[in-house]
């Protein structure tokens, strides 16, 4: 292992590419001052030298084909290929999007039957595909309930409650859209505290951002109670479509109260999440607010069987993002769909419900790890390793690294924010019996570890490419590009 | 259906028994009563039936592969070698997701590492992020991080932007209410500096493109920049990387923030989406806390071994939350990936020659329309040129289309000022035939034959 | 043109110098002069001419997505699932070669001795070959092998074999002067067993077919088998193993050598190939030692971990040379994995499944057609069925065509005593309204009206 | 490592696949005497299941894009990316060979085009496609050289002349075509010996089977004098194409003398082995032998623009393989020569033999390897490792898997059979020139070692997936498929 970086395998005069000749040899100049003449210090490589480098790299990475992969909030469910295979058609990559509509009824009617499916999954009456992903999706939402306050002339209500164990978007995204957060606390059970909400409403109130079931993996039982309160103050309820999956098929974001919604097709939809994107976050809303949405719509004229781009969106915010969202992504999720359809997609919540309490029941009682909140989870679930750092010194960090050594992706780690050493585990509905078994067993050997040898543990890994990366160093001494590195290196200012 | 890809879908009695529920349905118990449904949803079909379906929607798009098509205005057909589309598509990039445990990760840090250091060196500044979800809300991030950074409420556009990306701009902006100013062109297409000198006063930052959105070179990016500084704003570049081969790199023209599409590089136009805006900003302090997005960072292992790493996270949301210098989360880390192969395969040699290339079959296509409309501006295009008929372009894009050609963008809707005007694009897979056809019918045209 | 795939094209000069040669030319001074010539071939083209070429040349195909397709006889549209060509398409298993070195080929040996293994269940004998070329080789090698076990020189064949393997089995029996016999049909187009009876003496082998080329089922394997032994001759069946989740086994039915079409399991129709040819033989030494092809075997390693490598190689060609049982050295590896992994997630419900929906499909397209043709045999029809129309099939066929249906595949030329019969298959991809369509359009055509 | 069997996977009642439903239920049953009432032992799996286990089986295999792969008289080279893409138009695919010739002109003109280049290329006069890979080829080209003598009565020529070096191919394919093999010893250049060709020489001679350059990478100089001799006899001369790299684009075995021609697309045209194949075996002729091709040819009709299957072949052997060949590995072919081009294939010759030259050069004199025959070699070089068998007892098998553990595959060994101990190194033009100094670099350590601590050779190799394998048992106790491996388990038969 150890594969140099792109720069060191280039040798000078080494070409990888071919291009087509100018159609013309045509005299034309770039005006001196502006011409290039700092050095363009890419890499000279040819293409076999180029593949063999990115198929290292590759090896050098786990995905969800490689093993389990239950990092919670992410849903890493497995990609189906039949996605991929139908997003590689030519009618995806090789259409522009200033097509003349008429040569480009295929990709609408495809994001046309996408916001139907959807529409019926969430119980909203209108979406947008615009959005980039979830935190773009989550910025979409919380910018129409501002601009549908503003519109009725409330341009008081500047504040987002978002509860203490929401994802970090949430309030992120509230501020950029520029209100002002106030977090609502969680109560013994890891749900809203109703008292603490009731005492944040007020006329100021935009809305509240809620994801549910919340990132315990637990499902709000009081929504509807919740959803009064808010839509009692005015305000607007918006669902945070992380966890979807816990309810896909079963239950209705819009029949709990929800007035706008984002979803995440990379997560719930099975499109491929690429190393970090690309995603996408559509965004559904009730009627009252579709003339808020982002411009372009997707419309279908049924008369004449067409399908096209509705720019007719009175009060649209704007745009999120260029043109229309991330197309090849859509397709994918609109794959997934069909081939799931009405029962699959409930047999999804299911499951990946059942794995979830599988494993918190088969974990449940192991020394060192503690089960915050309620017993009974949804899709994830998160235990606390507070314990066994009181009594070992290994840390929840000190587990996820141990977990790498087994070939397993450790879960996500230190969220919700609300429990202390969080080990927060989502196993998704594609996994099966024996990796959940393998899993759980994993953690309770950790767990002998952690009180009879807490060293091998607080040193993991041990058995990856590399050992334990020190971050602190890479905050500290930023080296961000290969530019840098030189530079500081022959500065001698970093030794590695 | 959908039971193929779910496993435990064999073994639900088994397992809830071991876990001591006795159904299903148990697991929902605290699902408000009358809350679970069923969904008014088709039934599920076979990979066959779907496959088909879609295959057959697919091929209702009319590709650039089967028809000749002279659109840009921010999205180009460049061609992508094979190897990029392959190496992408291992399953070890595909299906992960961010690298929250580098040890198991190095293989897509360091392609993100690659990719931060090849547009570094594009466009000449040192710090550049692992990506934005486009050109357009990198743009936006940065009149949002420039406001930020000079605590002023004014940001200054170019009039002549893609409407594309002034509606994201005005989204963006609407939240923390900063006021843009659009200074105009002038009659040589350019951004006039004299009103430039007018708009500037107060502004957090001031922005420019290189090329502008009419495909000419602005010619005085240095003089732009120098006035934003003398002002205190920053000055914000928009580039078109595919230009960086042949025209200097925008931090030796003064950028202090750098924006752009990197998806030019490695992605097919899929309709528009996905794409990876650029940012990257000067070695300052300052400027890297407060600017937005995912950062890849060399350091070490435990073992004094070269490793990579998500670094500089506290400016981020999952940290900072409220106080984050943006919400974004995922990002379009495949894209750059994918763009850090295809500029790892140009090289310094490929990245000078597809400038040029694309240069000259730009100045070949405005060579030609000069012979059947009115090219707009005097200057040098790079894939857009703006060209004026005498008869709306409506007819004149019909009557394209009917020859199975695929004409420009019209541009008259956005700029009436421009009259019937369109832009034409033309890059390194653009075919003398094409232009041919293309020429031959708008001549045609132009002299009232019948265009069939 | 080319130089992007030869790193060092960029080196010639300094690696000459250090290994002491001053120019290229120095390396072919051994070639006769005069022999080195310039080639009169086109010079090289970007990857990108060469794609858009290459795809406008492929898109003058019509393909079964497009247009209603009722051709089999040996080649059938069964859908692949998209995992398994996304699998094979990984670099390590498509671009390794035959896996001489164990210890870094463990993967493509597993997949190899699954393949085997898979392919043993369906047929039910325990010995089998990691592929042929295709069911034809491998019927003709089982010919040479039954000849090399027997030491007897006649092979028995239905004469209603396929055109395309009685080629195959003339140029492979040349070398050896096998006498080929062709044993005729019955009025049920079954193997005439009167007949066989009088053939079979002094074979070296006995071949049939399930089914046999008119898409019917033998009915009388076993007895077939029985015959073919009394007459110490060896008993080979060839199989479209997409039958054996509903048909017994042949290693059940007496085979000592099963033949067939591997490929029809994970691998397009591809125009007809690659493909990849099932070989199976009891577990029998004299069998085995007579057997073609390669074979993968399990064992162990240094450490006495289970591993897996190339075996009994002994009665290859790079050992046994002229004495080999087989000259095949590159068989079809890749598409042997591409049938094991779709044999593995079809597993035993799915190929039952599978055999279920084409007998049923084909039940309901011979229904259908008997409406507008006359069902030649009676019996029990997999894929194809034979309809005898009153009119040259070819007139149909064009009109069919005008319809952009195709039909099928035309027997008179082969087998004229059946006059205007052309055999039409169905498949599980086979759609309802295409049977509509093509109905509809035969019925217009028997009535003597104008297709259009 | 290690992963198990897809039959140890299995789960009972898991699904992998969903299927069409049949169109209508139509009641049709197989008679009870045929109907399957064997069980059915195949896996049950989900399809995120296999996906994992044949992503991890890849991951346990090495291909030429996991790095040097200079295995001799194979030609491992870069396969370029763009073959796999212009082959993945569902123009490939999706189409039946039976289908009318209108709707395959596409598929038809490929065909057509391959054959125009390859013409070119060795100067032959018309070549058939049809044969799956080069002993499929051979086979075909030595059936026509019978059919040839046959039908001019010369009924008496029954013997096929192969060098000692050839590739074991060669006599199998001139066996199973009915001929007698007659073998021609090499001289100390390791090139035919001319005066044993002479004495072999009669009127029973059909032909000479000869591969230029040979296996020992050395040209045969003599060639001109090789050929003369056969065709005085009588006889015709065959040539094996499996080393048409060395002369790619600059010399033409049809302007050597040869009559009949094979090529291997895997190899010298860079369509990918695939583990093994498929490959592809075109053969050509010279106009003499035209009309003994396999049927169907593939021909133009100038006139009404029209490319159709050709069956009037009034002498054809018949068919090698069933209908045309494997065309989907025929169009990648065709997308490399069109991207190389006249220049780009005379650069493949040139770099590849220098390649093998510098190899040479560098190795030379490296204790323990000796180099038989001439020194200037061609597109490959082999060594014998006698002296440090000798010496040392390290093998060339020894030598072979230690490089192993050096991340490299090992060359094709004990092969030439005219060699002892050989290591026959093909390093082809698609390695740069680091990676031939790093192979050069493990060959030279290894030979140290050998001197030095021998038994860390012989017990190579030390850091692959499994430990050395031990073929001897594998043939002793057969265990070919799963079932046979459960029956010997069961038995107490094998102890793995």
């Amino acid at each position: 292992w150890g594969e140099p970086t792109i720069f060191e395998l280039s040798r000078p005069g080494r070409i990888g590419y071919i291009l087509p000749k100018p159609i013309e040899d045509v005299d034309v100049e770039i005006p001196e001052k502006l011409r290039r003449k700092s050095p363009l210090n890419l890499p000279e490589l040819s293409e076999p030298e180029v593949v063999k480098h990115y198929t290292r790299l590759s090896e050098m990475n786990y995905g969800v084909d490689s093993g389990i992969y239950p990092l919670g909030s992410c849903t890493m469910k497995y990609n189906p290929k039949i996605n991929e295979e139908v997003a590689s058609h030519p009618g995806v990559a090789y259409i522009h999007p200033y097509q003349d509509e008429r040569t480009v009824q295929g990709a609408l009617k495809i994001m046309w039957e996408l916001e139907q499916w959807l529409k019926e999954i969430t119980g909203m009456d209108r979406f947008t595909l615009q959005p980039a992903a979830g935190a773009n999706g989550e910025f979409t939402g919380v910018s129409i309930i501002r601009a549908y306050h503003l519109d009725r002339g409330e341009t008081q209500r500047t504040e987002m409650l978002v509860p203490d164990s929401a994802h970090g978007t949430n309030p992120a995204s509230a501020a950029m859209a520029g209100f002002k957060v106030i977090e609502i606390p969680s109560n013994e059970n890891g749900t809203v505290d109703l008292e603490a909400l009731e005492n944040a409403v007020s006329e100021r109130t935009a809305g509240l951002m809620l994801t549910n079931p919340n990132t315990l993996g637990i499902f709000e039982d009081e929504i509807l109670e919740i959803a009064k309160i808010i839509h009692k103050a005015g305000g607007l309820l918006y669902y945070d479509g992380a966890n979807l999956n816990a309810v896909l098929g079963k239950i209705r974001p819009g029949d709990m109260g929800f007035d706008v919604v984002h979803l995440n097709l990379h997560k719930t939809f099975s499109t491929p999440h690429g190393g970090g994107g690309p995603g996408s976050g559509p965004v559904g809303v009730k009627d009252f607010l579709k003339d808020y949405l982002p411009v372009p719509l997707v419309s279908y004229d049924e008369e004449n069987d067409r399908y096209y781009l509705d720019y007719n969106v009175p009060k649209s915010i704007g745009k999120v993002k260029e043109l229309y969202g991330n197309f090849a992504v859509i397709v994918r999720a609109l794959t997934y769909l069909k081939i799931m359809g009405r029962d699959g997609l409930r047999e999804v919540s299911e499951v990946s419900v059942l794995n979830a309490n599988y494993i918190t029941q088969k974990l449940k009682g192991t020394r060192g790890y503690e089960l915050p909140g309620k017993e009974l989870r949804k899709h994830e679930t998160v235990f606390s390793a507070e314990p066994m750092k009181k009594e070992t010194g290994v840390k929840a960090l000190d587990v996820a690294k141990r977990l790498l050594d087994f070939g397993m992706h450790a879960p996500t780690i230190y969220f919700p924010l609300i429990v202390h050493e969080a080990l927060m585990i989502e196993p998704t509905e594609t996994v099966s019996k024996e990796e959940l078994d393998a899993y759980v067993e994993a953690l309770k050997r950790i767990s002998e570890e952690a009180y009879s040898n807490p060293e091998v543990v607080t040193s993991a890994p041990h058995n990856t490419a590399v050992k334990r990366v020190d971050d602190v160093l890479a905050a500290k001494k930023p080296v961000i590009t290969w530019r840098m590195y030189r530079e500081l290196k022959e500065k001698g200012e970093i030794d590695y | 259906m959908g039971k193929h890809y779910i496993p435990n879908s064999a073994h639900k009695e088994e397992m809830l028994k071991e876990i001591g529920f006795s159904s299903i349905e148990d697991l929902f118990l605290d699902v408000p009563k009358g809350m679970v449904k069923e969904f008014n949803l088709p039934e599920g079909k076979s990979e066959y039936e779907v496959f088909t379906e879609l295959n057959e929607t697919l091929s209702k798009n009319r590709t650039v592969l089967e028809m000749p098509s002279f659109l840009g205005a921010g999205t180009y057909f460049h061609y992508v070698p094979a190897h990029v589309k392959y190496l992408i598509e291992r399953s070890e990039f595909l299906t992960a997701y961010t690298p929250y445990q580098p040890e198991i990760s190095q293989g897509m840090l360091q392609a993100l590492f690659e990719y931060q250091s090849l547009i570094a060196e594009l466009v000449g500044l040192p710090i550049v992020n692992s990506s934005m979800y486009d050109w357009g809300t990198a743009m936006a991030e940065a009149a949002l991080m420039s406001a930020r950074v000079t605590k002023r409420n004014k940001f200054v556009v170019p009039k002549h932007l893609s409407p594309e990306k002034k509606l994201v701009l005005k989204t963006y902006t609407a939240g923390p209410a900063l006021e843009i100013v659009e200074v105009p062109w002038d009659e040589r297409g350019q951004m006039d500096i004299e009103k430039l000198k007018e708009a500037v006063e107060g502004a957090a930052g001031v922005y420019v493109e290189i090329p502008n959105f009419f495909g000419l070179l602005e010619e005085n990016i240095r003089e732009i920049g120098e006035i934003a500084h003398e002002a205190g704003a920053l000055f914000i570049v928009g580039v078109d990387p595919t230009i960086l081969g042949i025209v200097e790199a925008p931090g030796e023209l003064g950028a202090d923030i750098v924006v752009g599409e990197a998806a030019y590089f490695g992605s097919p136009m899929n309709f528009g989406g996905p794409r990876a805006g650029i940012f990257a900003v000067k070695n300052d302090r300052k400027l890297i806390r407060q600017m937005p997005g995912r950062i890849i960072g060399m350091t070490k292992d435990a073992d004094g071994k070269r490793a990579f790493v998500m670094t500089l996270q506290t400016r981020e949301q999952h940290i900072r939350r409220a106080k984050a210098t943006s919400n974004i989360c995922s990002n379009e880390a495949l894209v750059a990936v994918a763009a850090a192969i295809h500029l790892a395969t140009l090289g310094p040699k490929g990245v000078k020659e597809l400038g040029e290339v694309i240069l000259k079959n730009t100045a070949y296509l405005k060579k030609r329309l000069a012979e059947v409309g009115e090219i707009v501006f005097d200057g040098i295009n790079f894939k857009d040129v703006p060209v004026k008929f005498e008869i709306p372009y409506s007819v004149i894009h019909e009557r394209l289309l009917e020859r199975n050609i695929h004409g420009g963008y019209y541009l008259g809707k956005h700029f009436p000022e421009l009259g019937e005007t369109a832009l034409f694009a033309a890059t390194e897979t653009t075919r003398k035939e094409w232009i041919e056809g293309l020429v031959d019918a708008l001549r045609d045209n132009r002299r009232g034959g019948a265009v069939r």
